[in-house]
């Protein structure tokens, strides 16, 4: 039961993330939109998405490989975000980046706990990376048209985190008694909305209330 | 018999009892009783409202709806620590939920099926909870008292966040206002349920009422409850699905009608809509969690042998 | 993968059978809807269907209890409903009875398989029927309204079918070496709208698309 | 060497060669890899389109593709049938996909995302096995070649209905047109190295020629189709997406721009999008029948020593 209060600080502080961002682009946009219009009624294909952060919960071992692996990437991301000069998204990089660094511990400690636990435990947890690992390289591509945004100084190279996030996952892995996969094929298409079959009923269930009733005001 | 007089000399004047103290072996067994109660219907209550987390209309709503489920676990957690100071592991607290021996709040075992339930459990089930919570604020035994303020606090937000849903939907559109309706149709007559039994019928009262664990007959509270609640129905612009309820100008209360009690036996009894569900639920997640405790307790022996070495 | 075909049958035959029900209907109805309209474009309260059938899948063993329970009440009741006074709905229940009476063998066969297999598979199939049965009451409760068309001879008085249920039901669980639970609190609602909390996330996935892109023709 | 010499006189004159018949080692092997790769490229095909049965926008739909999909699922079975005629036990070739020593088409490890991607699979995707089928249905070996009649029927009909979910699609409002277009863009490539690698660089195809396995070349059936298909996306108001594609009047014949076999062979090697699911789920399922499939052992060994007694 702690751990179900750690996993929704987590939950409550990436919708607070997303918010901040959301409200930002839609003021940005400048066409009257507002976040919810930005999650509830884009369809798949308009989700730009990392792969990684849509795969299932699947059993713990899962949930907290995934977040682990997410984390120790956006962590320095925020980081470098901080340096915005949009003041704005700065701010924001601010607040998040103490979050993420929470995350990032935990889920870290949770990797650790599981790949040196027991052997159906450190198991599972190799299950987990061996599945997720693919997806991780995607994070480390620019996003199209993001190369503008970065030559302005509005958002760093996420090139840039491949060496960082690499030491944390290795140095993490190593307590864990678990291997750094080398090699091996790696998945993308989530920031051009080609996603993965797990994301269509995540949306169907996120947007069934604003599409049956449209424009409520809830 | 003289450690016993000194203790309700104590109670009666408005000490607070620690878990150090001397208690009768009755008052710790009806306080570990009342408090796992209480710490289980905060878990089984997650449940719920659990269900609409995903379904949530809005980003906000959903933030606030998980952060108000995070609240009931954190309540539970409270309650079970205020209960281990009577003396009672935890694991035996939890074992007795799951194994159906112990009861929770018959609230629980009913459905949300749509968005308004969220508002109405909100408004009205933490609005009779808050209503039973705050005289424990004051009761006699120090862990509870303090947790119950701890809780209180915390509930009286979520009833506000509860009401203001219900006002977005009644203020909506047609559609939104039937459903507001109905939720309040289904969830009103279970809510006046939560202050138990009749004065009179209820088998705790007595001795609770003179340990100072219990201050209001279960009809007073149920009483203030219904006076509160009825002027912010009527702002609200909907109607409570009792045809007898009036006013009483000689009493100065509203008095509403007669309580299904054999609906709420056979809640109790484990023959609510979810009873089943419920319980089910809550044991597969703690045996799924089986292996990651073991995991966790591997790991943190391995780390104190390393340390030890 | 047999009986995947086979379960991919039933559901096909049931389909066939929801969606004559619901043309029907919107005959008699003549607002100008169809079968999709009242399958898609309803909410949950509006749904009157039984609990029973919105249990959830579960194991083999639930979803095969599940469909041996209702296919033993609603064989008969599609047998008497081929006497209906309403030509089209007894022509419906004329091809619909023959399409149950299978489902009704399949399923019995099934069950006394799992009760009378293994120790695990009777166990696992005592469990379903524990946790169904307090649903199969309502199956024999007359819907509000129906009253009226039973007294016109259109629909059967479902009551009239609990002990040829029952008897089924006896039979094929002594073959399968499980008890027939006796007594015991019945759950009702469903008729009436009021559902489980397993119904909701099934129609949030039904909906999806019709209620995303309202008026379109697929 | 006998036998083998009156074994391909008999192939030269179109005789079907039947299980208990002669038949060279070499010939059997082929045959059996490749009954099998078919067979399971039917049951994981049932997947991506299994995906959507849930989410089907009509009543219509939801049982066309239900039945679809089951219809897959025989051919899975006939299929496995006829690769036992070659003496090699179901269970045997199960356990070789579940292992992923087996292949299957790679076309199923492409994610189903958008309802267009359902009518897309059935005008593409069936239209190419259909042109890679049919000329089976002359394989020189009579229980594939007998399998394969009766599945080119059912395969022409789900195209059929394919092209029609198109079809609707391309009439319907400009977000469901742009949704057909966007299927038509993912799948078209895929579609196209569904024939496989260009001539020279198949490496079964020599062999299979020779024993009247394989009647046309992996490049002739692939320019058949992309001449059936390309005046069906002109009738939809759909462009392919390759702007390399001409009509070349002096073969009469469309010609297409270069595949990117690089992408084939990643896909076939384990790396395409969905490779990891689909092997995961069929395991899955596999695994959680294990119990069912060990009681109906269990109740049918004891029927049997019942009628025994």
């Amino acid at each position: 039961m702690e751990e179900d209060m750690a996993l929704a600080n987590m939950g409550l502080d990436l919708i607070g993330q997303a918010r901040a961002l959301y409200t930002h682009a839609a003021e940005i946009e400048d066409a009257g939109h507002d976040e919810d219009q930005l999650a509830y009624l884009r369809d798949e294909r308009a989700y730009g998405n990392l792969l990684l952060v849509e795969q299932p919960n699947g059993d713990f071992a899962q949930t907290m490989v995934r977040q682990f692996l997410y984390a120790a990437f956006i962590d320095p991301y925020w980081r470098l975000l901080t340096g915005s000069a949009d003041a704005t998204l700065a701010a924001i990089a601010a607040k998040a980046e103490k979050e993420s660094a929470y995350h990032l511990r935990h889920s870290a400690e949770w990797v650790i706990r599981l790949g040196d636990g027991t052997a159906e435990s450190h198991r599972r947890a190799r299950a987990a990376i061996a599945r997720l690992f693919p997806y991780t390289n995607e994070m480390f591509d620019v996003p199209a048209d993001e190369d503008v945004l970065a030559a302005e100084g509005l958002v760093p190279d996420p090139a840039a985190l491949r060496a960082v996030w690499r030491d944390t996952v290795s140095d993490v892995l190593g307590r864990a008694t678990l291997a750094l996969p080398e090699g091996g094929w790696m998945q993308s298409g989530g920031r051009d909305g080609r996603h993965s079959e797990h994301l269509g009923p995540l949306l169907a269930e996120l947007q069934f209330l604003q599409r049956s009733f449209p424009g409520a005001t809830w | 018999a003289e450690q016993t007089a000194r203790f309700l000399e104590r109670v009666d004047a408005e000490e607070r009892i620690e878990p150090n103290d001397f208690m009768p072996a009755a008052y710790r067994r009806t306080l570990a009783r009342q408090i796992s109660q209480h710490a289980h219907s905060e878990i089984i209550g997650m449940q719920p409202e659990g269900n609409w987390i995903t379904r949530a209309p809005s980003l906000r709503r959903k933030a606030a709806l998980l952060a108000k489920v995070q609240d009931e676990c954190g309540h539970g957690l409270y309650l079970y620590a205020a209960a281990e100071t009577l003396g009672i592991a935890r694991e035996e607290f939890v074992e007795q939920l799951l194994s159906g021996r112990a009861k929770y709040s018959s609230i629980f075992n009913y459905p949300t099926m749509t968005w308004a339930d969220i508002g109405a459990i909100g408004w009205l089930v933490d609005g009779a909870a808050i209503m039973n919570q705050i005289p424990l604020c004051r009761c006699s035994y120090g862990p509870y008292a303090r947790a119950m303020i701890r809780v209180c606090k915390e509930e009286s937000f979520h009833q506000r966040q509860g009401y203001e849903i219900m006002m977005t939907l009644a203020r909506g559109s047609a559609e939104q206002k039937a459903m507001a309706q109905d939720a309040l149709n289904r969830w009103w007559w279970p809510s006046l349920m939560m202050f138990g039994p009749p004065d009179g019928q209820s088998t705790h009262s007595d001795m609770s009422t003179r340990w100072k664990i219990k201050r209001f007959s279960n009809d007073d509270l149920r009483r203030k409850f219904v006076d509160a609640t009825v002027p912010q129905a009527t702002y609200l612009g909907l109607t409570l699905p009792d045809p007898d309820l009036r006013f009483d100008p000689e009493t100065g209360h509203w008095a509403h009608g007669a309580i299904d009690w054999e609906e709420f036996r056979n809640v109790i009894a484990g023959n609510g809509p979810c009873n089943a569900d419920r319980l089910a639920r809550r044991r597969e997640t703690h045996e799924s969690g089986a292996w990651v405790r073991e995991a966790a307790a591997a790991h943190a022996a391995r780390q104190k042998a390393r340390r030890a070495a």
